[in-house]
């Protein structure tokens, strides 16, 4: 790549008359650009972090409202058999999860009241026979296995240990979805640093290391892979 | 981890019953999702969780004889509980060794695809997800969610249909029992095999059926030399179908190799 | 402070560290570097199966014949695992590979979806959704205009069976309708069926009682690669007692010769001489059933007619098969020959059975003859673990058609196969004749409509080439068939009809197991497309014909007409899904036979003309010609079945392509099988490449070297090559059928094929 | 790598390879860290009393 | 634009006609494997001709060989820093350089070789200690940091740079505790080589990898290590020769050559020894143990025996015996010659403990496993290629890579 014509020189005495100053002529610093440059550094930090904090959660998760503004307390005020009556065990002890609207419709042919929702109810998914797609604060994704049945009856767990006091609330929560991973907010949990602990009453996060710790705590170790993978 | 409840579920495959029909490959398939593509002939980049084998004892017309050889994931032990040949290797954890049931997981959303573990596997039982899996027209309605469909770029292998290990012990949740019965929990290949070739249970259990007959004086394992110590057994009459399962030196006879591992409990 | 350019790169680049830096300190990098990948374990074209209800649904498998129980695992009815149905009599569980992939009959690119009108040239593939009104309309308005011009026999069907109710609905429609042209796909059933009938004067299912004998002699039937239940058959194999033989004679070692527990290498073609040949030393050594013989068998020694004319007996016949002989003409060793005649008659419950492969090709009757003969010299006819005939299945009553003047003259012309005529008189259906006849009429075609249902002519008979020739000349074809198969994409009009998943239909007895079963297919699935039940379809273009068809057809629907057929079956059968009729031999009554002789013939008086003209109608054996010239031709070609490929009228799903071994199929060509010594001759290693042709065509293949199979035979698997379906199946080896042809049977008409003389060129 | 991952445990292999991890990652970032402070040190404070002859 | 100041004082460089000349042809280059880098990322590793069978090929050999090739640059630091060999001062900057494009190829490698690159990270975070490959991506990214953090004071000493005070001072402090950084860069660089070692070695499945005893521990990661420190300095002098070749110019004194060569040389010598002990033992203990004869290893055409011969003879004693004689190191031909077959040694070393294992049928009735690069795996393993040679030409031009050039070379 180099011959010896054509060559550029570079020599000390050519091109750097101070070369034992390493300050150059044409930007002679002064401490006021350095503090300057500090300033600017600590814009850029501070506003980063900023923006980190409160802007970035806000930008992430995308809300949504639930079809329907769904009662609990209503509803369990009337049913016989707490979360079960709706949210019940199949005979191959499978959870059947958010009810269809078969489990609706003995009460809700009709409307009984005239609260607007119930009739919205009645009129958009029970008439003409279309499941509510309901949105699962609480769904896990597809490479999750989690038995309920093992949680539920095997280890006498009760819904609120997980999932809070939903079943005291009276409207439906805004349903937040990150809008990367298609996530509810509740897996990962409302604190954005997962540091703290949620309040009583508030649904518990559920990333896998949420899993593990309860896992630890209460049979000694966090399981194997294929506890809770499929 | 281990507890003394814990089992060690394994096959034993009667290669005097296979006949190479393929019912356990279809089976498999269509249990776990299993994709396919336009041309899965070149069999190096055909994803199948088990793999029936043809080999012949090389004899020349008339004399030759062919026996099938069906090949899931060995779910090895190792020379001690735990140490697959597979499981060790993997950087990220994505596949382990469940001591309370003995089966090799492997996780496709931890597996970062660098397939450490299909170069630490001697049965080739692991496969690649070189392709996004496509099912065309309508068969995306067939899926079964029991298992996770794979993405490209993760490595997959026989789990020994565990999530049927899963549903039935949510059914015995259910029914407040500790224990499975034999016939709960059975693989989607044994129950496709239609001669009963292949048998499925807990090795540890007096009661189940694989548990006699792996003592059979039938029964060998495919590369036991290596002491990969498999969980899965085979049955044959025939002395050149068991040679054909292992590497021998030229006077070598295998049932005259001992091994150094034995099988644990 | 002074900002000039290189203050401001300077201040920007301090903005954007400390930004980098302070952005470290929240969760945003952090959380997403998380997010990112987990969007990985969650890619939006990865589908999510949706959970649900886990339910079952048992129906009866209708891929093939064989009428298998399945149980069908559905998530929120949505089906998604078809398993072996435990407790149905036939399979008992067990279920070949194709029954597995069923559900991918149910969905997948070679569904069509709606009724479809072809726009460009035959086989082009260019195709008009049409109106289900429209493509009706059209059926009939052809029709019509048919028996207008007073040519209703010009109608021809085809159909893949003419047992249970849907094959006689149309059956009733074809005579309404005034045409005798119904056209059954044959099979080895066929032969088999007539010298049962020959034989024993019965017409009925064949039986089997394989589960009974413990000495199975099959004469290349490949038992545990296809041929009659594959879900039985593999179902006795795995619970047979170790005490049973089953001794495969083939000259390629299938997986039926693999498992078996003897397989002898036998020419190909060769095998009736061979049961004379065991018949010979049988009789030599007096090993047969005395008893019955001598009194319940006719013909076995010479015999003098009516005319007091002396006419030879099967012993006499069968010295002429000494062992020496008979070793010279199969390749057997005569050792060989006579231990294995010795063990079969030695054996207290043996069996012989015939059919090559899958029994695709019906054969010659003579061997059918001889493999029934040998069974009769072991008395091993209607008894358990022996042979015999259960009678059609007879809920099919319906009213008598009345039919009009023209149905009337239409249905008292000649079968255009020549099935049932003077010199095919045992014979019911010749779908391999038709190609020929259509070919070589003078003018315009004596098929002027074809109707296909259940059937694959373009892709199943023998010599493509002629048969898309025949097809050519048809100036109207209708498919009825809910995939896009070689025979629906010749045709002018597809009217689909539901996949087997998705449609109601009884499932009569199969051939071979010794009950009567009727299984009622029941829907497992609401129909997923725009298609209608072949029932339908024909119900609804009886009704659009009007008069005495319209008449012919009383009722609603196809459900209706079922329901009306199994009167107080229905219910039962409805609740249950299977009637099963187990079929008791009365003992005094087992050995009575419907022949003249009211004894079991070995010599059948009613064999037809060409036979009598030879003065005996004893099966001897007479090589069957083979086509192609010695000279040219060196190899012999043999199509061979699997288990993995289905080579009749429904194709492989891609699950069982996808088992299919890479010395069978390589990228897009298919692989011949080769004995090494044959292939060094021709100085072809494993895989090269190589020029097959043989009298009927031409291919480029791979060789497969396999040590089982007899030098000078080279095999090809039936089911590839494909032109039709989808990606999954399409132009995937070779269709066998393009390098075969049918040969005759001068005594039946059918199909007796077993190989073609071939050449192998190195490329 | 760290103790609230699902993956650690405290056993003497994680022990011995995290802990070598994080000595060396501590004698990088300590020597780093050193380099830079003295540096920022050296600009402001030492600026006139600076030493070229490092070679 | 003037680039005059950005070339340090005192040395000749060619024009910048040809310079960018040159570099347009080797951008060129790189760019075609970025295009099929590119590839691999979009459409997955579907784009290689890798299979089930050989889930290692190329990119690992690629990775494992420039990582041996590299290995001069631990070595090196090694023996200045610790040992106290200041003539090695001389060389030892090429030898940082290009321990660099080393060790920053094989990280690149990495993320392309993985089927979900996004997930990379995870062998991190979600660490299986047991796993070798944990340790390698482990002690590889620290210890490219640690060439990261020696290359910097080299490019702080461009003349452009020099003039800033934070970049001088920063120069000038890295400089001061360089040994440290050193020290650790050896000690990383002692685990991932050996660990590497270890990736073939403890695959128990794979009868031609696997040794046993003393001969997994320490020896597979020994013998990495040692190789690697044995044939990184015959790639140094070998780069040293090349660009000397091309710019036609002496850049390093013949003493600190020779002295490295020396050292690589006996090096070679013991490894090679090593080697061949290991090699007897697995031959005739380890392998029949499992049911196989050292031929059944060798029994394809293209692996036969003439590789292990290859191997251990013509590029492991021949290179090693030219180099420890002193005839043989200050002949020009022969230490060319010997240090090209070291080059080729390690390299071959690396191809047979990644592609041979790969190879090799455990089943009696399996054939030897096939495989031939696609263009696309061909592509990318030429990417770092063409980017080391655009680094070290850069670093060339710009930096005083060879601190004796100024001296060789006068300028009237």
């Amino acid at each position: 790549m180099s011959t010896d014509q054509n060559q550029t020189v570079s020599t000390e005495a050519a091109t750097d008359p101070v070369n034992h100053e390493p300050e150059t002529n044409d930007s002679p610093p002064s401490k006021s650009s350095g503090w300057a440059v500090f300033l600017f550094f600590m814009i850029g930090f501070v506003g980063s972090i900023l923006s980190g904090w409160i802007l970035f959660p806000e930008l992430l998760y995308s809300k949504k409202d639930q079809p329907i503004d769904f009662n609990h307390a209503v509803h369990l005020d009337v049913v016989s058999d707490d979360c079960e009556s709706c949210h019940y065990f199949r005979d191959d002890g499978s959870f059947a999860g958010m009810p269809d609207l078969s489990s609706c419709i003995d009460c809700h042919e009709e409307a009984q009241t005239d609260d607007p929702e119930e009739i919205k109810f009645v009129d958009e998914y029970v008439t003409p026979d279309i499941e509510v797609p309901w949105l699962n604060h609480s769904k896990q994704p597809d490479c999750v296995f989690f038995s309920h049945s093992a949680h539920v009856i095997g280890a006498d767990m009760s819904c609120e240990s997980c999932h809070g006091d939903i079943g005291t609330s009276e409207h439906t929560r805004v349903y937040e979805e990150n809008r990367l991973t298609g996530y509810s907010r509740d897996i990962w949990g409302y604190s954005i640093s997962r540091l703290g602990k949620p309040e009583a009453g508030e649904p518990k996060p559920m990333k896998m290391n949420d899993c593990a710790k309860c896992h630890k705590e209460e049979t000694g170790h966090k399981g194997a892979c294929f506890q809770c993978h499929k | 981890m281990k507890d003394k409840n814990a089992k060690r579920y394994g096959m034993v495959i009667d290669l005097d019953k296979c006949t190479g029909c393929g019912s356990c490959m279809v089976g498999c398939y269509s249990e776990n999702n299993v994709p396919f593509k336009a041309d899965e002939t070149n069999k190096l980049d055909s994803i199948n969780w088990i793999r029936v084998y043809k080999i012949t004892n090389n004899k020349t017309y008339p004399n030759t004889e062919v026996c099938y050889l069906p090949m899931p994931c060995m779910q090895c032990d190792g020379a001690h509980e735990g140490h697959s040949p597979c499981v060790s290797v993997c950087p990220a954890v994505a596949t382990d060794y469940d001591y309370d049931t003995g089966i090799v997981s492997q996780i496709y959303t931890r597996c970062f695809g660098c397939r450490y573990c299909m170069a630490a596997c001697p049965y080739h039982a692991r496969k690649f997800n070189w392709w996004d899996p496509v099912w065309p027209a309508d068969m995306e309605k067939y899926l079964s969610p029991n298992v996770s469909p794979r993405m490209r770029g993760v490595v997959e292998k026989c789990s020994f249909c565990f999530h049927r290990y899963q549903l039935a012990r949510d059914k015995a949740y259910l029914e407040k029992r500790e224990e499975l019965e034999e016939n709960e929990y059975q693989t989607a290949c044994a129950e496709a095999c239609p001669t009963g070739a292949i048998t499925f249970g807990d090795l540890n259990n007096k009661h189940h059926a694989v548990y006699k007959l792996k003592n059979s004086p039938r029964a060998f394992r495919l590369l036991e030399r290596l002491n990969t110590n498999p969980k899965v057994y085979y049955l044959t009459s025939k002395s050149w179908v068991r040679k054909a399962g292992d590497n021998y030196l030229a006077h070598e006879e295998p049932t005259k190799i001992k091994n150094n591992i034995k099988e644990h409990h | 402070m002074k900002i000039d350019r290189r203050s401001f790169l300077t201040y920007t680049t301090a903005l954007v560290l400390g930004g980098a830096a302070g952005s470290m300190l929240t969760p945003a990098p952090w959380k997403l570097t998380d997010d990112v990948s987990i969007w990985t374990q969650n890619w939006p074209w990865t589908p999510v199966p949706e959970d649900g209800e886990v339910t079952y649904k048992q129906s009866v498998c209708t891929l093939c014949p064989g009428g298998c129980g399945i149980n069908v695992r559905l998530i929120d009815g949505r089906p998604v695992k078809i398993k072996g149905l435990e407790d149905h009599p036939v399979n008992k569980g067990s279920l070949c590979p194709m029954g597995i992939s069923g559900l991918q009959y149910l969905y997948g690119p070679s569904r069509v979806t709606s009724p479809l009108k072809r726009e460009g040239k035959r086989g082009e593939g260019k195709w008009k959704k049409v109106s289900w009104e429209e493509a009706l309309g059209a059926v009939t308005k052809k029709l019509a205009e048919l028996r207008a011009s007073g040519r209703p026999q010009s109608v021809a069907c085809i159909t893949g069976s003419d047992q249970g109710t849907t094959p006689n609905l149309i059956g009733r429609f074809l005579t309404a309708y005034g045409s005798p042209n119904y056209i059954r796909s044959a099979t080895a059933q066929d032969a088999i069926e007539q010298a049962i009938y020959l034989t024993q004067g019965k017409q009925g299912t064949p039986v089997f009682d394989i589960e009974n004998a413990d000495f199975v002699l099959s004469f290349g039937s490949g038992i545990l690669d296809g041929w009659g239940s594959a879900g039985r058959m593999f179902n006795l194999y795995g619970s047979q007692k170790p005490a049973k033989k089953i001794i495969q004679v083939e000259p390629r070692l299938s997986d039926t010769a693999a498992k078996a527990n003897q397989w002898l290498g036998i020419n190909p073609g060769t095998e009736g001489a061979l049961a004379l040949g065991l018949a010979h030393v049988i009789i030599k050594e007096s090993l047969y059933d005395r008893n019955f013989v001598e009194n319940f068998a006719f013909g076995f020694d010479d015999w003098t007619d009516d005319n007091g004319k002396t006419h030879d007996g099967f012993a006499k016949m069968v010295k002429n098969f000494a062992p020496d002989k008979v070793s010279k003409i199969t390749g057997i060793d005569k050792a060989e020959i006579v231990s294995l005649a010795r063990a079969f008659a030695r054996a207290s419950k043996p069996i012989a059975i015939n059919g090559r492969g899958h029994g695709a090709i019906p054969g010659s009757i003579d061997e059918s003859l001889a493999v029934q003969s040998l069974n009769a010299l072991v008395g091993n006819i209607n008894k358990p673990g022996g042979i015999s005939a259960i009678p059609d299945s007879n809920y099919a009553k319906w009213p008598e058609v009345n039919i009009d003047e023209i149905a009337s003259k239409g249905m008292q012309q000649p079968r255009i196969d020549g099935a049932g005529s003077e010199q095919f008189p045992n014979t019911r259906f010749l779908l391999n004749r038709l190609p020929e006849i259509i070919n070589s009429a003078k003018g315009e075609s004596p098929v002027q409509a074809l109707l296909v249902t259940d059937a694959n002519p373009m892709y199943t008979l023998p010599d493509t080439a002629a048969t898309k020739k025949a097809f050519d000349r048809i100036p109207f074809i209708v498919s009825f068939s809910p995939y896009m198969d070689e025979t629906a994409s010749h045709a002018d009009y597809i009217l689909p009809n539901h996949s087997y998943l998705e449609r109601l239909q009884d499932v009569p007895t199969a051939a071979g197991i010794s009950r009567q079963v009727i299984s009622l297919a029941k829907p497992v699935v609401k129909p997923t497309y725009e298609t209608k039940h072949v029932g339908d379809s024909f119900i609804l273009i009886a009704k659009a014909l009007g008069g005495f068809i319209e008449n012919a057809f009383p009722w609603e629907d196809y459900e209706a007409f079922l329901k009306e057929t199994l009167k107080d079956q229905w219910r039962k059968l409805k609740k249950k899904g299977i009637i099963e009729i187990k079929y008791d031999l009365p003992e005094p009554l087992a050995f009575t036979f419907n022949t003249v002789s009211t004894k079991f013939e070995f010599y059948p008086t009613a064999r037809g003309s060409v036979k009598q003209k030879q003065n005996s109608a004893l099966p001897t054996y007479t090589p069957v010609p083979i086509e192609g010239d010695v000279q040219r031709f060196k190899l012999v070609l043999i199509p061979y079945d699997s288990i993995r490929l289905a080579g009749g009228a429904i194709a492989n799903a891609p699950f069982m392509t996808k088992t299919v071994d890479d010395t069978v199929l390589k990228k897009q060509v298919g692989l011949l099988e080769i004995n090494p010594a044959t292939a060094k001759g021709l100085g072809l290693k494993e895989g090269a490449t190589a020029l097959l042709t043989t009298p009927k065509g031409e291919t480029t293949v791979k060789v497969h070297l396999y040590e089982g199979i007899k030098p000078g035979i080279i095999a090809m698997p039936r089911g590839l090559g494909h032109t039709a379906y989808s990606e999954f199946l399409a132009d995937k080896g070779i269709n066998v059928n393009t390098l075969t042809g049918p040969i005759e049977d001068p005594g039946s008409g059918l199909d007796m094929a077993w190989g073609i003389r071939a050449k192998l060129i190195r490329i | 790598m760290f103790p609230f991952c699902f993956e650690w445990a405290w056993d003497i292999s994680h022990l011995v390879f995290m802990g070598g991890l994080w000595y060396a990652l501590s004698i990088i970032g300590a020597g780093m860290t050193f380099a830079i402070v003295k540096t920022i040190f050296d600009c402001s404070g030492g600026h006139d009393n600076q030493d070229h002859g490092h070679h | 634009m003037n680039e005059t100041p950005l070339i340090p004082a005192g040395v000749k460089r060619c024009s910048k006609w040809q310079f960018s000349l040159w570099m347009a042809v080797v951008t060129a280059v790189l760019l075609w494997g970025v295009y099929a880098m590119y590839l691999i990322w979009y459409k997955g590793l579907n784009q290689t001709n890798m299979n089930d069978a050989y889930g290692f090929a190329l990119w690992i050999w690629a990775d494992l060989a420039v990582i041996a090739l590299g290995g001069g640059a631990f070595f090196s630091g090694f023996l200045t820093y610790i040992v106290g060999k200041n003539e090695l001062k001389n060389i030892i900057n090429l030898a940082v350089v290009i321990g660099f494009i080393c060790y920053s190829s094989a990280l690149l490698i990495l993320a392309i070789d993985i089927g979900q690159p996004l997930r990379g990270w995870f062998i991190f975070w979600h660490a299986n200690v047991h796993s070798m490959l944990t340790e390698v991506a482990f002690c590889l990214s620290c210890y490219f940091a640690v060439l990261t953090i020696e290359f910097i004071p080299l490019i702080l000493e461009n003349p452009k740079l020099d003039k800033k005070p934070f970049w001088h001072h920063l120069s000038h402090n890295m400089h001061g505790i360089m040994a440290i950084f050193a020290a650790t860069g050896v000690f990383l660089s002692f685990f991932h080589q050996g660990s590497l070692g270890g990736v073939a070695g403890v695959l128990y499945g794979r009868p031609f990898a696997f040794r046993e005893h003393i001969f997994i521990w320490p020896f597979t990661f020994f013998l990495f290590t040692w190789s690697a420190a044995a044939y990184g300095p015959c790639f140094t002098i070998l780069v040293t020769k090349i660009t000397e070749m091309i710019t036609r110019k002496k850049l390093v004194k013949d003493s600190a050559i020779h002295l490295f060569a020396k050292i690589s040389g006996w090096m070679i010598i013991t490894y090679i020894i090593a080697k061949s002990i290991d090699t007897i033992y697995w031959a005739f203990v380890t392998a029949p143990g499992m049911g196989f004869t050292l031929m059944d290893f060798y029994a394809s055409s293209t692996y036969n025996i003439g590789l292990l011969f290859a191997e251990i003879v013509i590029c492991g004693f021949i290179p090693g015996l030219i180099l420890i004689t002193k005839r043989g190191r200050e002949n020009s031909f022969l230490l060319m010659s010997a240090i090209i077959l070291g080059v080729i040694g390690v390299s071959l070393n690396r191809w047979v403990m990644v592609l041979q294992v790969m190879a090799v049928p455990v089943f009696s009735f399996n054939e030897w496993y096939t495989y031939m690069p696609s263009w696309q795996e061909v592509a990318t393993t030429v990417l770092p290629v063409a980017y080391g040679l655009i680094v070290i030409s850069l670093a060339h031009r710009y930096l005083p890579v060879f601190p004796q050039e100024k001296e060789l070379n006068p300028i009237d």
